[in-house]
């Protein structure tokens, strides 16, 4: 029965990426194609590009992306806890709330050392 | 739909297979089409807002826009630039567009309609929706262009930031109703919506959905005086298109998906017996919400990005979490009511929980945005110190370091919020 | 249904490459991937002993959970290392760290 | 074993699952070996799914797809240099190739019934050979394991843990890759 649910999501994620592709494709066909030089040089800023692309990037991004992943990864047990919290007694709340605070306190330590501002 | 395959004779394995197939081309193609509809909505809504008159000329009122639009984009080249990741680059519009249509699947439109009912619905939501991200990464990565990568990578940094307070008020509606599935969301909400439990993570839910579709004044994405048009500019013809038609479609479902967890979803009258009821209940209430979105669009201006950053982390992440733990509190310390009567006994039986809820969260909106204010304050008096100082010519102004330069320009800008 | 010695033996290929990328590529964050392919294998197995063995108790799905912990955690200070590295002595070349070799 | 919709559903899932994790091994781009590792999570999302572990196949893709590897994503995008790369293997490749095979030779032997027949030794007698005997799954997955989170019998000491492990993680990780800080 479960899985009967989860061939619909299947179908959909075959679906779903063709509806996307039926387009792009048609464009193709349809529209005209006469690259030249200049029409497929990088756009930036109207002037020739300068140096490598991928280059570095601050690491600031860096430590937004590793908070989020710490945050994301405690979503993976507060949801199962907030399923289950109803039809169980307080001390499942004391659980989850030493768990929040344990966490609360990195991100406080995040703050306090300034991780999180942009400069 | 699988009945009808069965009776044509189809083996019955085989039968579910193409009734699903067909169900989901029907459901998907219906929403992918509704950005049509949306865009001349929202095309129309903004002029009036800003005293235009918006598009007149195709059909009625404007209303068949759209259709030469996505006529002529046909007709414009799709450019592959030179040196492009050609993988991640033609992969990238696709995977964007699918994850928004893969959002459908999930979504209730009526007591007995809906993609398929999942036990994880609400997490499936947050799932799907992570996908973009690493569309906008692979966009960025290959178009092989500097303000495309800087682009892209600002927007993830928006988007995995405005996901905390999204998980976290989202895992509100779940607690109160014990259940992940959207189904039984909707059905809890049968006496009150939870928007009347929980108004304030309603208005988070909405603030950093908004950001996740990188709406305004959420719009740094696309800022165009930085980052020209951000991780899309490298792209043309349809491959663009995809883009912002993921973009429309991704803001109707956030309204429709707001509708299902705070406002009821297909709740009325008489939902329960006709479900076409049902379905016109879900569309009103999320074309309301779709008009709030626009409201706020056509109204605010834009976020400084390290404003952006310091809104979330510093004021939705610490509320959101706080208002998780006051509501887990109150509802594993209250007792479970008695809901086995008639409707209005229901009504009587569930009102004192909704009530202390109702009343915790907006202690929580208002405790919170007095603290917002005092910082908003403070940040002013130390702004406008330093405005004196500079004027004063008591700040090393005259040793440029860079320091005192990019000081400089946060007075400029600063003292204007 | 899938009888459960392939999901053990799609585990055990899943595991192999993993162990082949640690043992064999240059690139730390390579390397990096490679663990978190080790640690999927892992996973596989604890979700299909659970659904084969013993489904009343929840304890496998329970395990992998915190087995996404583990690999969260382990993500977030390897690639933090990695980054180090790379702003100290310009690589990320596994070969070239060899300071605590001597 | 008959050819059914699972079954056809597990081989092409594997196939992601392996493909993908061959290809994060061997590609030379190490972002595209990133994306590789995606589509080789998402293949282990769709093993979960057939095994009823719906919640687990949607947190492997909000954590694994959404959060670990866009971090590792990051991270490629932090340390340039990597694009003009032409040898991604070390000189000990081929040792570590044949260790590998050895060891999944071995594990093949071991798990599967034909090893059984040529070892003469019933390794995989204890495995249910039949996927049928597999008992149903009745109750809703996620309110079990949130039980098994916060009850004394269940696992709430390992849940605290958890957080403290994630915490210090992330105190380290900030501690080693903030630019000021002497390393």
């Amino acid at each position: 029965m479960e899985l009967g649910q989860w061939a619909f999501v299947a179908a959909f994620f075959v679906v779903a990426p063709l509806l996307p592709i039926a387009p792009i494709v048609l464009n193709r066909l349809l529209a005209p194609s006469r690259p030249s030089e200049t029409k497929l040089d990088v756009y930036e800023c109207g002037v020739e590009t300068v140096g490598d692309t991928w280059g570095q990037i601050k690491v600031q991004y860096y430590l937004y992306a590793i908070i989020f992943l710490v945050f994301d990864v405690e979503m993976v047990f507060l949801f199962p806890w907030a399923v289950a919290l109803g039809s169980l007694d307080f001390s499942a709340y004391l659980a989850g709330l030493v768990f929040v605070f344990l966490l609360v306190e990195g991100l406080v330590y995040a703050w306090r050392k300034g991780a999180l501002e942009w400069n | 739909m699988v009945g009808i395959f069965e009776d044509l004779g189809f083996e019955a394995g085989l039968a579910a297979v193409l009734g699903n197939l067909v169900g989901v081309v029907v459901l998907a193609t219906v929403f992918l089409l509704l950005p049509i509809f949306t865009i001349w909505v929202e095309r129309k809504v903004a002029a009036r807002f800003q005293n235009r008159i918006g598009p007149n000329r195709v059909g009625p009122y404007g209303i068949l826009q759209s259709f030469p639009d996505v006529v002529k984009l046909l007709g414009k080249e799709l450019i592959l630039p030179r040196n492009v990741d050609k993988i991640p680059y033609l992969l990238s519009p696709i995977i964007m567009v699918a994850a928004v249509v893969l959002i459908v699947a999930v979504i209730p439109l009526a007591p007995t309609i809906i993609g398929t009912d999942l036990s994880i619905g609400a997490l499936y939501f947050v799932s799907v929706g992570s996908l973009t991200t690493i569309a906008i990464v692979m966009a960025g990565w290959g178009s092989n262009n500097k303000y495309a990568l800087l682009g892209a990578f600002r927007t993830v940094a928006q988007l995995i930031s405005y996901e905390i307070p999204l998980v976290f008020s989202l895992l509100i509606p779940i607690l109160l109703v014990g259940s992940l599935s959207m189904q039984t969301i909707v059905e809890f909400q049968d006496t009150y919506w939870i928007i009347f439990y929980v108004p304030t993570a309603a208005v988070i839910f909405l603030v950093s959905n908004i950001a996740e579709i990188g709406r305004a004044p959420f719009d740094l994405i696309e800022a165009e005086s930085e980052l020209i048009a951000g991780y899309m500019i490298e792209y043309s013809g349809m491959a663009f298109a995809m883009f912002y038609l993921a973009e429309f479609l991704h803001a109707f479902l956030v309204a429709v998906i707001f509708s299902v967890l705070f406002l009821g979803g297909w709740q009325g009258p008489l939902a329960q017996d006709v479900p076409v009821l049902g379905i016109a209940y879900l569309t009103i209430k999320s074309f309301i919400v779709y008009f709030a979105m626009l409201w706020v669009r056509m109204t605010l201006p834009r976020f400084r990005i390290d404003h952006l950053m310091a809104f979330n982390w510093k004021f939705l992440v610490p509320v959101s979490i706080v208002h998780v733990l006051v509501t887990a509190g109150i509802w594993s310390a209250l007792p479970e009511p008695d809901l086995s009567g008639g409707w209005f006994a229901r009504l009587g039986e569930e009102f004192p929980r909704m009530a202390l809820n109702l009343v915790a969260s907006v202690v929580i909106a208002v405790v919170s945005l007095r603290l917002l204010r005092q910082y908003a304050e403070q940040e002013r008096q130390r702004l406008s110190e330093v405005t004196a100082m500079v004027e004063h010519k008591q700040y090393p102004l005259a040793t440029t370091g860079q320091g005192a330069q990019s000081n400089v320009i946060v007075v400029g800008t600063g003292s204007g919020d | 249904m899938v009888p459960l010695w392939m999901y053990l033996v799609v585990s055990a290929a899943l595991f192999c490459i993993g162990a082949f990328g640690v043992l064999a590529r240059r690139n730390a964050i390579a390397i990096l991937l490679s663990i978190e392919l080790m640690l999927n294998a892992a996973n596989i197995n604890l979700v299909a002993f659970w659904r084969y063995m013993n489904p009343t108790v929840i304890n496998g799905q329970v395990f992998a959970a915190f087995v996404f912990a583990v690999a969260a955690a382990e993500a977030a200070v390897g690639v933090a290392l990695i980054l180090s590295i790379y702003r100290n002595r310009q690589t990320v070349m596994v070969e070239d760290v060899n300071i605590l070799k001597w | 074993m008959e050819l059914t919709w699972q079954a056809i559903a597990f081989f092409i899932f594997s196939a992601l699952t392996l493909g993908g994790g061959f290809a994060v091994v061997t590609q030379r781009n190490i972002f595209h070996a990133a994306l590789f590792l995606m589509l080789s999570l998402f293949g282990t999302a769709g093993l979960f799914v057939l095994l009823i572990a719906p919640f687990l196949a949607a947190v492997q893709v909000l954590v694994y797809i959404g959060a670990i590897a866009i971090l590792v994503l990051f991270a490629i995008m932090l340390t340039r240099r990597l694009m003009g790369l032409t040898i991604s293997l070390n000189q000990q490749w081929p040792a570590a190739a044949l260790a590998m095979l050895v060891l999944f030779g071995v594990l093949l032997l071991v798990l599967t019934p034909v090893g059984d027949d040529i070892l003469g030794q019933n390794w995989s007698a204890n495995l249910p050979t039949d996927g049928d005997t597999a008992p149903e799954v009745t109750y809703i997955t996620v309110r079990e394991i949130g039980v098994a989170f916060s009850t004394q019998n269940g696992f709430v000491l390992p849940f605290e843990i958890v957080s403290l492990l994630l915490t210090s993680a992330l105190i380290g990780a900030i501690v080693v890759a903030r630019e000021d800080e002497a390393i």
